[in-house]
């Protein structure tokens, strides 16, 4: 099977969900998730069963990689994010209905729900698709794709005002790294001549690069990656739109979106680290995005007290691990064979989105019997849910990167690049994030923990839906998995 | 040809000051109609018809009366903040200057631009506008880009449809 | 065999999460990992120098451009005798539970975070590779962060627990990047320690001097920081004094000694010349553990912080041994991390029972314990005198050959090592006036009018305290009962060191 | 039975005693005691056969063992200096035993006393046949654990809780110079074995550092003997039972130190500084704690100031070099048996007055306990050195050691001590035996039985007959009394303290004699020239106050730097970078703006 | 006198009129106003595109690959004009107002 069939069949997916919710009465419309989850998990199923082709005439593969693992490798993420994500908005559609429920007689009470479950699904396509895009002009589509399915999602909540207000900071800034980004492409294209990656990548290589022009182009490109992977300081959209979107979509941003925004990001950095002209101040800008992410990702977070906007400069610190990792490019003429920080920033963001997808699965469905986010509404979890405690407890764990989960393997392995690399600033700053966030995250385990719930709540057992449930027992033994064996994770890569 | 140009770009860029300096959204609103007017000549002077045509309808055309008919509907005002924000505009104008000084350092030592506008090769017979060859491009080369914006667009107007559902008086 | 002992607890604190009775499960397995170790010492073979036995070793992860990763377990006589040492406490710790008040409710918790203490105590002390010597240790930090949360005595608990937890998390981060970057200076093909010194032994291959340096100065201050090395140590003495018991126990018992065990195992057969180059500040650092935590030591009003301070002050004397860097040094330091262990249990064990028979722990308030509970009395006495370091116990012998070891091929001259130990030599006075204070206060003298007049322990009760009490009086005797795996497995260490 | 054997059953039982007491027998304290008392007998007579046997070698037991690096054995070294001493030990600890089992009869922690007079014994067993010096620091650390547990026998007494804890810690000072001192001796000699240490001494090259080691074993001397300036715990020792002050306090872990300086005296002998610095630190506090004892009213601390005073002789002799050594070991063994005698007596004195000590509040008991007095009299008799006693040839020897080797100071001290000595003797005793009775207590005091009395007689006979040859010698070969000797050698040394020992009883007699209170009153000797509230003074300022402060830093600067302000200021600076957040998408797209151009700038610069 | 037309020309202006977007987007006060400039950079950076590939002849003819690059980016800024007024006018159903400045319910 043709690897962009995967596309053709998660887009297919969205369009029989949206006629389903259409044409089909249904009771209950989470039904429609269950569509989408099922053909989700055969289209993962799927992913390991594509062929590459045997010939890259067509001018399709202009536009497409071809043999390429990690490509398949991210859109194995985008997919498994949004099964979670479905899972999570069928737990969810409560508050969907809620916020979005037509105020007319007659209508479905759930009219509204189907829409809520088909985006993602066409948010995924457009990630699946930026896992493979190497033209700018497909890059810039997918991206967009994703962009503006993003945009609606997040604004989703029509009634909320907080919905909202996420949605027109995302939108504003949102259309301003588009700016950026087009006109980065723009410059980009216009000292290449060429809009095909391999072909920029062999204009840079080349001899008579203009190298002020090709700076600036990439800083105009980098500012707007940045941007979608929350490198500070273009991270102020971040704590914001978390907070205001949705549960599921802040994950599905979290995850999805910063997942894409690498993968896009390791893409278009190439051509410009092949350039020996280029790659030290290329090193050097990603170095100080690093740098300014990784404190203020993590010293933000410490005084954090709703919990998703915690999650949120979690998702910046993580960022600034990442981009860490990518400032430790070893140049072409270090000899010996390493783990390349492509191969790292995959593995971190595998780790990344089983654990804060564990995470967001925990909070969902405390959210739904809990109102707000806040970190007191986890007093005394612990012994209220204690599953629902231990599920979130492996997930800070594995997000504060203590040993034996996959979480800390990705800071292993970044550190490793760092020390590799003699990036001894880089490092010390990552120390000091990465020890910023054993405070962070253990203060939900101490707010579930070491807090006793106030005796008059309600303290009865949180229930748990069965796909949730599922769902958490199968992320927890991945993140344990992946913490014991990095290489079932990194070994997708090859 | 020069003269034309500083014509065309003067329009472009007083629309543009127009759009940023107009209290009133409607006015900014036809100054940016003015600016994509200019901006659409500055096209065409690149010898790009269709791009410039382009920038027309669906710019000046399709989206400019798109916002203009939002404005009328939500019955914008003029901005009732009365003080001048001078700090702001400060700030903004030193951003926007630094911007344009840091380009002109740019321009000025990458020396991409010193090439001057070469002439085009004669082309002859059918086929040969931009639009044909635009349009061939579009439809044998790109139409993978062209599927992918289909599913946008798609996603677009979904979006719109639930966010303008009615609402609750 | 120490794959069983190693996941025994870590099973046992599955199979308590996933509902078996609690208290049994976590007896059943300490006291089994315990029997096995035994098993182990005794079918070890003393006489095989520097190489690891009841090896075994599965490849992990086997990747490129990483080097191989393996789940590999193994013993010589240092890690033997810690191990010994950690199943020992473990038993104990969780024989002395039921005296804990704080655990009704949530004792599924309790052994459930104890097991995990005490199983990644003893995953470290076997692995043979690196990296899980890491991760083993690892473990115990959210089950120590959980424990004293909950369960801690005092107003302060939480951020106590706070306190420890951050620092040492920070702790371990330096390390690992230390670790790394040894690793990495190595290029090593595999994590395996064996093949890491190896490496590091062969000159051509061996890492520089300067880079040396710095290499041990993250080993020193991470490891230092889980030992509560000067000036690294203000988490210990408020963790131990508000953990439960059992914690503290397990913590400054076996825990800590993590950190000694890695200079002893990774920092000084892979970096000697960096811990040459720095020994001077080490030997003002141990200065600082030995004499300035002693003095504080004696300033503190009640037990609990006290013996917190004083275990901060003995990792001193560890400290010096390793700074004597041969053998006999060594492997005092070895023998004294076996005897500090015991011992600070035991008074942890005890000062845990008396808080919950008199409620407190304060010098002030309590007196004369010794006139109500005289079998209290004497376990105490014989545990003060322990830890003081008289002889008859196994800190004295351990002590002895720290100070002869510092002492060992000098000439007719001091050095700066000797001078160092003959100031630290000053605090066995040290220990010896906080230690009797201490019995004074609590235990001699007339009985405060307020105290409560709680039953003496019972023959169970006393149980796991006659079991500390008799091994370190045991070793005391005769420490060659630890000494001969000890000394071929220092041996071997310092022949592959000078090779 | 072997040499092997006997060695090892002499240093063995009274340990497996003291633990058989503590771990079983502690609920039947009657049977413990004569377990305890029985060990005692078994051990003496093994001593006798030691003693008398041919020698031989006992095996060593490797305790520490290294290799070629270092080995501690558990090891005998059998000569004639450790049997003999053994002899005295095992013989003053028998009676001492038999003593206590009247003494003790009554008390609820008899069990727990013999277990602990066993265990004492073990630990001086274990220095006396120490073949080297880590193992005598053993056993020399476990004399401070038994006299700790012996003096704080009576535990719920402040004062003997305190007195306990004051002897222990004094006794660890000491141990830290000892401890120095074997690990220079170590670096200098390359063995801790007294053999070979003795062997090696001759080719050691840095004197300086040996005379700084012998110093520092000399430390240990100065606290296991009380001398100056370690002296202080030894009066308050006396707060434990009276047959323990005899046993240990007079007799036996007081002399260790004497020992232990014999046993190396061929160290001392290799240095001269330090060996001066031995006799005058012997001889000064033989002097200073003879004044000390001039003013005392209690009868156990007279006694103890007079243990420190004739330690001082002893040590004193440790030092002024050839011959001085024997004649010291020669005074620490009349000295054991007639200060054991003088303290049991006074215990008997005590038992029988319903436990007062105060010898103002005694008198008259010559009437009533007249063997008590009788054999009380014979020791001080010993004590004050008149002729013909044990104590008169063992102190004859000293101060003729120092004459002949020239120590001025030493000497003219010695003389000093042989005025003072008489005189706080005939003071005691005609305070408490003479006159009439001044208190009920004394009054009702009556003769104590025979259990008691009968190690009074035997220590009597001994305090008169002990330095004769037939008794010492098989003892001691070269420290014996004889008329000849006498006669050879008389000269100024025996008119001076001769007259010493006239003048001072007379002196005590017209003073005392008839009096109800002390009729001269020196505030400085009474009050022991202010030194352990000199002490006191520098623990609380050196030490606690010094572990206040530091315990203030620990909490108030150390916690704060490295802990809370790290903390801190990330807290503060995520506070502060919070800031930033304002909420509104203008600043965030001003900050974009700004970021871009610096990344620009950055770049194209 | 009569300079010729040079690249310069156009990119310059193009930056120009990006940054005079930019500045729009800061200072306006009004969501519709600041969405509008959005778009003007959108544009001013479709100059430069279009600038460069009329300057990058191929075979003699403008590369028009840029143009179509130019064409997709003229089609998803209608499709996110429409989302984007879309959710101001929610916003503005919800909240009453497209004032910038009134929307900052979340931070720090």
């Amino acid at each position: 099977m043709p690897v962009y069939f995967l596309e053709i069949i998660v887009v297919s997916l969205g369009i029989i969900m949206l006629l389903v919710d259409a044409f089909v009465k249904l009771e209950d419309k989470r039904s429609i998730a269950w569509i989408g989850m099922l053909g989700l998990v055969v289209t993962f199923g799927l992913l390991f069963r594509v062929q590459w082709p045997e010939s890259t005439e067509s001018p399709f593969w202009n536009f497409y990689t071809t043999g390429d693992q990690m490509a398949l490798y991210f859109k194995g993420i985008a997919i498994l994010t949004t099964l979670v994500v479905l899972i999570m908005a069928s737990d969810y559609s409560r508050i969907v209905v809620d916020q979005t429920a037509p105020p007319e007689k007659g209508a479905h009470p759930q009219s509204g729900l189907g829409e809520f479950f088909a985006l993602p699904m066409f948010a995924c396509a457009g990630l699946m698709l930026m896992a493979s895009a190497n033209h700018l002009v497909s890059i810039f589509v997918a991206l967009e794709t994703v962009t503006i399915a993003f945009y609606v999602m997040v604004a989703y909540l029509r009634r909320n005002v907080g919905s909202l207000e996420a949605g027109v900071k995302y939108l504003i800034l949102g259309a301003l790294s588009t700016g950026f980004l087009v006109y980065g492409f723009a410059w980009l294209y216009g000292m290449t001549g060429s809009m095909q990656l391999e072909e920029i990548k062999t204009a840079l290589s080349g001899d008579n690069v203009n190298v002020i022009g090709s700076l600036f182009a990439f800083s105009l490109i980098l500012v707007a990656l940045a941007f979608k992977v929350g490198g500070a300081p273009f991270h102020f959209w971040i704590p914001d739109v978390y907070q205001g979107a949705p549960t599921p979509i802040t994950a599905f941003l979290s995850v999805g979106s910063k997942a894409a925004g690498f993968i896009v990001l390791l893409r278009l950095i190439d051509p410009f680290l092949s350039s020996s002209e280029l790659v030290g101040k290329i090193i050097l800008a990603v170095t100080v995005i690093a740098v300014l992410t990784l404190i203020v990702g993590n010293l933000s977070a410490l005084p954090q007290q709703n919990f998703k906007r915690l999650l949120a400069y979690s998702s910046v610190a993580h960022a600034g691990f990442l981009l860490m990792a990518l400032a430790c490019t070893p140049t072409a003429s270090q000899a010996g064979e390493f783990l390349s920080p492509a191969k790292v920033i995959a593995f971190y963001l595998g780790a990344y989105l089983l654990m804060t997808l564990l995470a967001f699965l925990v909070m969902t469905t405390v959210r739904v019997q809990i109102p707000g986010e806040d970190l007191t509404s986890y007093k005394g979890l612990a012994k209220r849910s204690p599953f629902l405690a231990f599920a979130m407890i492996i997930s800070m764990a594995s997000l504060a990167g203590i040993p034996l989960t996959a979480g800390f393997f990705g800071k292993f392995f970044v550190f490793q690049l760092a020390v590799q690399q003699q990036q001894w600033f880089l490092l010390t700053v990552g120390l000091v994030g990465a020890g910023a966030g054993f405070y962070y995250y253990l203060k939900i385990a101490a707010s579930m923990f070491l807090s006793e719930q106030d005796p008059k709540d309600d303290i009865s057992a949180i229930p748990v839906g069965t796909l949730s449930r599922i769902a958490m027992i199968v992320l927890i033994a991945l993140i344990l998995i992946g913490g014991l064996n990095p290489a079932l994770i990194i070994g997708l890569l090859s | 040809m020069t003269f034309l140009f500083y014509i065309f770009a003067a329009l472009a860029l007083v629309g543009g000051i127009g759009v940023v300096v107009n209290r009133n959204p409607v006015s900014a609103a036809f100054a940016m109609i003015v600016s994509f007017l200019g901006l659409a000549a500055l096209f065409i002077q690149l010898d790009a018809y269709l791009v410039g045509v382009l920038q027309i309808l669906v710019y000046a055309g399709a989206i400019m009366v798109l916002f203009i008919f939002i404005i009328m509907l939500l019955d914008v005002r003029v901005e009732e903040n009365r003080r001048f924000p001078f700090f702001g505009a400060l700030c903004t104008g030193g951003v926007a200057a630094a911007f344009a000084a840091l380009l002109l350092v740019v321009l000025n030592r990458s020396e991409v631009g010193a090439a001057t506008l070469p002439a085009l090769a004669a082309t002859e017979g059918p086929g040969s506008s931009d639009v044909h060859r635009i349009g061939e491009l579009l439809f044998s080369q790109y139409w993978f880009p062209i599927q992918v914006v289909g599913i946008l667009l798609l996603v677009a107007t979904i979006g719109v449809v639930v966010l303008s559902k009615k609402e609750l008086k | 065999m120490l794959e069983i002992i190693v996941f025994l607890p870590l099973i046992a604190a599955l199979a308590i999460g996933l509902g078996a009775p609690a208290r049994f499960s976590a007896l059943g397995a300490s006291i089994i990992t315990l029997i096995l170790s035994l098993v182990v010492a005794v079918q070890f073979n003393p006489n095989v120098e520097g190489s690891y036995q009841f090896e075994s070793s599965r490849t992990f992860m086997d990747m490129v451009g990483f080097p191989t990763l393996s789940l590999a377990f193994g013993i010589d006589g240092i890690s033997l005798v810690l191990l010994l040492l950690a199943t020992l406490v473990m038993v104990a710790a969780v024989l002395v539970s039921p005296q804990e008040n704080e655990i009704k409710g949530s004792s599924k918790l309790y052994y459930l975070s104890l097991l995990l203490i005490g199983g990644g105590a003893i995953g470290a002390f076997t692995s043979t590779d690196l990296f899980f010597l890491y991760a083993f240790h690892e473990l115990a930090l959210i089950p120590t962060f959980l424990m004293i949360g909950i369960f801690g005595h005092g107003e302060n608990r939480v951020r106590t627990a706070w306190t420890i937890t951050i620092y040492l998390g920070v702790g371990s981060l330096i390390l690992l990047v230390g670790l790394i970057m040894a690793v990495f200076a190595l290029g090593s093909a595999t994590f395996a320690i064996a093949d890491l010194i190896a490496t590091a032994k062969n000159p051509e291959t061996g890492i520089a001097a300067s880079q040396q340096t710095w290499i041990f100065a993250f080993l020193l201050v991470g490891f230092g920081i889980l030992v509560s090395l000067f000036p690294f140590h203000s988490w210990a003495a408020p963790a131990y004094a508000e953990a439960p018991a059992p914690v503290a126990m397990l913590h400054a018992g076996v825990l800590k000694k993590f950190g000694l065990y890695g200079l002893i195992r990774i920092a000084m057969p892979i970096v000697p010349e960096g811990m040459a180059a720095l020994l001077n500040v080490l030997l003002v650092l141990l200065l600082g553990n030995i004499i300035y935590i002693g003095l504080v030591t004696i300033a503190q009003k009640k037990l609990d912080r006290m013996l917190g301070y004083s275990s901060v002050m003995h990792m001193g004397y560890v400290f010096l041994g390793l700074a004597a860097f041969n053998q006999l040094g060594v492997s005092g330091a070895v023998l004294l991390m076996f005897a500090h262990g015991v011992s600070i249990a035991l008074l942890f064990a005890l000062c845990g029972w008396i808080r919950k028979n008199y409620g407190t722990v304060s010098f002030e308030e309590l007196g004369g314990i010794a006139s109500q509970l005289p079998k209290l009395g004497l376990l105490f006495a014989f545990a003060a005198f322990a830890s003081a370091g008289l002889p008859g116990f196994a800190n004295f012998a351990a002590e002895v050959s720290v100070f002869f070891g510092a002492f060992q091929d000098t000439g007719e001259s001091l050095g700066w090592l000797q001078w160092t130990t003959i100031i630290a030599l000053w605090g066995v006075v040290i220990s010896a006036v906080y230690m009797l204070r201490a019995f004074r206060n609590l235990f001699l003298g007339t009985p405060e009018k307020k105290m409560a007049t709680p039953a003496d322990m019972t023959m169970t009760a006393r149980l796991p305290y006659f079991l500390l009490l008799a091994t370190l009086i045991a070793v005391g005797f005769v420490p060659e009962i630890l000494n001969q795996f000890i000394r071929p497995a220092v041996e071997g260490l310092f022949l592959v060191t000078a090779g | 039975m072997d040499v092997n054997t006997t060695a090892w059953t002499v240093l063995l039982l009274p340990l497996i005693v003291a633990a058989l007491i503590i771990f079983g027998l502690k609920r039947s304290p009657g049977l413990s005691a004569l377990v305890s008392t029985g060990s005692v007998l078994i051990t003496f007579i093994l001593c006798m056969i030691l003693a008398g046997g041919e020698g031989g070698e006992a095996k060593a037991f490797p305790w520490i063992d290294m290799g070629d690096l270092f080995r501690v054995e558990i090891g005998f070294q059998l000569d004639e200096l450790s049997r003999g001493m053994m002899l005295i030990v095992t013989s003053i600890g028998l009676l001492v035993h038999i003593f206590s089992l009247a003494y003790m009869k009554d008390d609820k922690g008899k069990a727990r006393y013999f277990a602990g007079l066993s265990l004492f014994m073990f630990s001086m067993t274990g220095i006396v046949l120490a073949n080297n010096f880590v193992m005598m620091f053993i056993f020399w650390e476990l004399v401070g654990v038994s006299s700790y547990i012996l003096i704080g026998h009576w535990f719920h007494k402040e004062s003997a809780a305190d007195a306990a804890k004051k002897a222990f810690l004094t006794n660890k000072i000491g141990d830290f110079g000892f401890m120095i001192g074997i690990l220079l001796v170590w670096v200098l000699t390359g063995s801790i074995y007294f053999e070979e240490i003795k062997e090696a001494v001759g080719g050691v090259t840095n004197l300086a550092l040996l005379n700084i080691a012998v110093l520092c074993v000399f430390c240990g001397a100065i606290g296991k003997s009380a001398q100056l300036p370690l002296h202080v715990w030894l009066p308050d020792a006396m707060e434990g039972p009276t047959p323990v002050s005899a046993l240990i306090h007079a007799a036996t872990m007081v002399a260790a130190g004497v020992f232990m300086l014999a046993r190396v005296v061929f160290l001392i002998e290799a240095t001269e500084m330090a060996a001066q610095v031995i006799s005058y630190i012997g001889a000064a506090t033989a002097v200073v704690a003879a004044l000390m004892a001039l003013q005392q009213n209690d009868i156990k601390r007279i006694l103890a100031y007079s243990t420190l005073s004739q330690l001082g002789y002893m040590i004193m002799a440790q030092g002024i070099g050839h011959g001085g050594s024997d004649a010291g070991m020669f005074h620490l063994y009349t000295h054991a048996f007639f200060k054991a005698l003088l303290f049991l007596g006074s215990g008997a004195v005590i038992y029988a007055c319903h436990h007062e000590q105060d010898i103002w509040k005694m008198g008259g008991l010559r009437r009533k306990m007249p063997i008590t007095f009788a054999t009380f009299a014979l020791g001080t008799a010993a004590l004050i050195a008149v002729p013909f006693t044990s104590g008169f040839w063992s102190k004859e020897m000293i101060l003729e050691a120092a004459y002949h080797e020239g120590a001025m100071f030493p000497y003219v001290c010695g003389i000093i001590v042989a005025f003072l000595t008489p005189f706080y003797m005939t003071r005691l005793v005609i305070v408490a035996f003479f006159g009439k009775n001044r208190t009920k207590d004394a009054d009702h005091a009556k003769e104590v039985g025979p259990l008691m009395w009968a190690p009074l007689a035997i220590l009597a006979v001994m305090a008169v007959f002990s330095a004769y040859k037939p008794v010492s010698g098989p003892l001691l070969a070269t420290g014996y009394g004889s008329l000849s000797h006498l006669v050879e050698h008389f000269g100024l040394t025996a008119i001076l303290s001769l007259t010493g020992l006239a003048v001072g009883v007379a002196a005590a007699i017209f003073l005392y004699k008839g009096r109800d209170k002390d009729p001269i009153h020196i505030p400085l000797f009474a009050n022991r020239f202010y030194i352990d509230e000199f002490y006191n003074a520098l623990v609380r300022i050196f030490q606690d106050a010094v572990a206040a402060i530091l315990d203030i830093v620990d909490r108030f600067v150390i916690d704060p730097f490295v802990v809370r302000f790290p903390a801190l200021a990330a807290m503060g600076a995520g506070s502060f970078l919070r800031i930033f957040q304002l909420g509104n998408v203008q600043s965030y797209a001003f900050f974009y703006g700004i970021a871009v151009i610096a990344l620009i700038l950055l770049l194209i610069l | 006198m009569e300079t010729a037309l040079t690249l310069n020309h156009f990119l310059f202006v193009s930056g120009v009129l990006f940054a005079i977007g930019l500045a729009g987007v800061l200072v306006r006060r009004n969501l519709i106003i600041i969405f509008m400039c959005l778009e003007l950079m959108l544009a001013a950076a479709n100059l430069t595109l279009v600038a460069f590939s009329r300057f990058n002849l191929k075979e003699g003819q403008p590369d028009y690959e840029g143009h179509v690059l130019l064409f997709f980016i003229i089609t998803v800024a209608a499709a996110e004009v429409a989302v984007g007024l879309a959710i101001i006018v929610a916003l503005f159903r919800s909240k009453g107002t497209t004032d910038v400045t009134k929307v900052d319910s979340m931070k720090y």
